[in-house]
């Protein structure tokens, strides 16, 4: 269990939750980065533009 | 009229065709800049150096080099290292003054980096930090045309250089189409594919030529995957404020020229 | 007055110093170029590539490299790849527009190939053929005074392009010597080791600098070894026109600014 | 057993001589490069000049 830094709501989350995935927040619908597991923090998700290399 | 030439960095593409058509042309007058890639060589290096290369899928299905900090040094060993080197000495064994930079000297190839992508690994989608890469939004065409005026012909390759002053992975097709469209120049991509094949199934249906964003439009729609990257750069060039873009056969007899005549 | 300065290779060496010094150098309106090296990097490179870096002895007992074909490529990887693009980012990073160059870009280092030396091996002399180094006789100067007048540093390195095309292995304190004398400029040769001492046992008896090939006689005669070749190449920049040479301690303070102020 | 190139002296040989092995002719004075071995071929060597890379 967490909450939404975004809304405040609270999020219901796996079990096998990791640092660096990417969920969705069902309330305002914010991404947000699992920044630290046990106990889960959540921070807003850094905006990447989908771009690459050679 | 400048002309860009972007050489592949793939394996199949024989660069002897290329370096008689930039010495013909340069002999004839015209100011060229040659730009490469060399992905797949640095690929061939890592492994040689018993490192694996890395890519990874973003959301939305696009699989690109994870670049980190030992894949960056070996690709500017690699880049500007051996290729740029190799193809500087053997454009000047044919007769033309090759000077070879990468997007770091002079601050040739500079815009934000990026430091983190965003991946899809076992259907989860994660923040992968310490990536190498960048986005190039300034080209110093003052550095080009100096050095074009001189006599030189400019030997381009990447990396760039970040906002943050470090030296990053940038795609080579689209430092070619932002050097074309820098320069107001012809872009032309040489590649093992001859061009985008309206049905792909169907050479008859070579789309040859693109010289407004319109026209790209239709290439676009039918681009898939690897000349998918080319479109996208064709399309930056052109927005950039390219003249025209080529995408032509690199192993063709006189791939600059022919293109230049609109063989394509 | 341009001031030429040579950097090491040498692990030892940090360069943070001398970049420091040079961006302070440029800051107050002074020309540099930066040349550097790289040897100890290349052994490295291509141990960690499975290959073993081959030294030879001549028949006067000078113990070099010897450069077959794999070296070079090896070469060209650490040298104008990895060392001159980080080198070049690290100075850019400190304020410094700066602009890396192989002495191959624009016909920058030039001089006859050689590609056979004599070696002793079991006492017997020898003819080994395959080597990839070459002698500079000619600085593109122009091309230098040309991005010094543009505002930019180049940092140079080895190797030089050879008359018959191919780059080629060359000392790099030698490189600088000669950028030095075709620039008219100051030499200063940063090194790990402080000076040439008249005692070698007796740092108090430093030899700090030589403004004239009379005053190297008396260098040369002390000097021994790796210092040999420092003096060596002091003695071609001020024959080929420097100004005045400084050997100085590359990990001093403010190494340049020290050596130019008579510190070394 | 072989001829100096440049004036044809006969010069006595090692058995151990090898291909590339450099020979001084006791006559002239000639640098000769063992260019063959079986039978030995000389030629006159190369100059080189003694200098070295970095
Ligand atoms: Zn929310
Ligand atoms: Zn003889």
């Amino acid at each position: 269990m967490a909450n939404c830094p975004e809304c405040g709501a609270e999020l219901s989350l796996h079990d096998d939750v990791e640092t660096g995935e990417i969920i969705d927040c069902g309330t305002c619908g914010g991404e947000l980065e699992v920044v630290a597991t046990g106990p889960v923090e959540l921070e807003t998700a850094p905006e990447l533009e989908e771009d690459w290399g050679e | 009229m400048t002309v860009v030439v972007k050489v592949g960095g793939a394996r199949a593409v024989n660069p002897a065709g290329a370096v008689a058509d930039v010495a013909a042309l340069v002999d004839g007058g015209e100011d060229c800049v040659v730009v490469h890639g060399g992905s797949t060589a640095v690929d061939e290096t890592l492994e040689e150096l018993g490192d694996e290369p890395e890519y990874v899928e973003t959301p939305s299905g696009v699989v690109g080099r994870f670049t980190d900090e030992r894949t960056m040094e070996v690709f500017e060993m690699v880049l500007p290292g051996k290729l740029n080197t190799d193809l500087t000495a053997q454009l000047r064994a044919n007769g033309v003054d090759a000077l070879g930079l990468s997007g770091v000297d002079g601050g040739l190839l500079t815009g934000p980096r990026k430091s983190a992508v965003k991946v899809v690994e076992d259907g989860k989608t994660k923040i992968r930090r310490g990536e190498h890469s960048g986005k190039i939004e300034s080209v110093n065409d003052d550095l080009l045309e100096s050095l074009l005026a001189d006599g030189y012909t400019p030997v381009v390759t990447v990396p760039m250089v970040a906002d943050d002053g470090t030296p990053v992975n940038a795609d080579a097709d689209r430092a070619a189409a932002a050097v074309a469209g820098a320069l107001d120049a012809t872009l032309i991509v040489l590649t093992d594919v001859p061009g985008v094949l309206d049905d792909p199934d169907d050479p008859e249906t070579l789309i040859e030529r693109a010289t407004t964003p319109q026209e790209l439009e239709r290439v676009e729609s039918v681009a898939e995957g690897f000349m998918g990257k080319k479109v996208m750069a064709a399309t930056e060039a052109l927005d950039g404020g390219a003249a025209s873009v080529v995408v032509a056969d690199a192993n063709a007899e006189n791939p600059i020229r022919s293109a230049l005549d609109g063989g394509g």
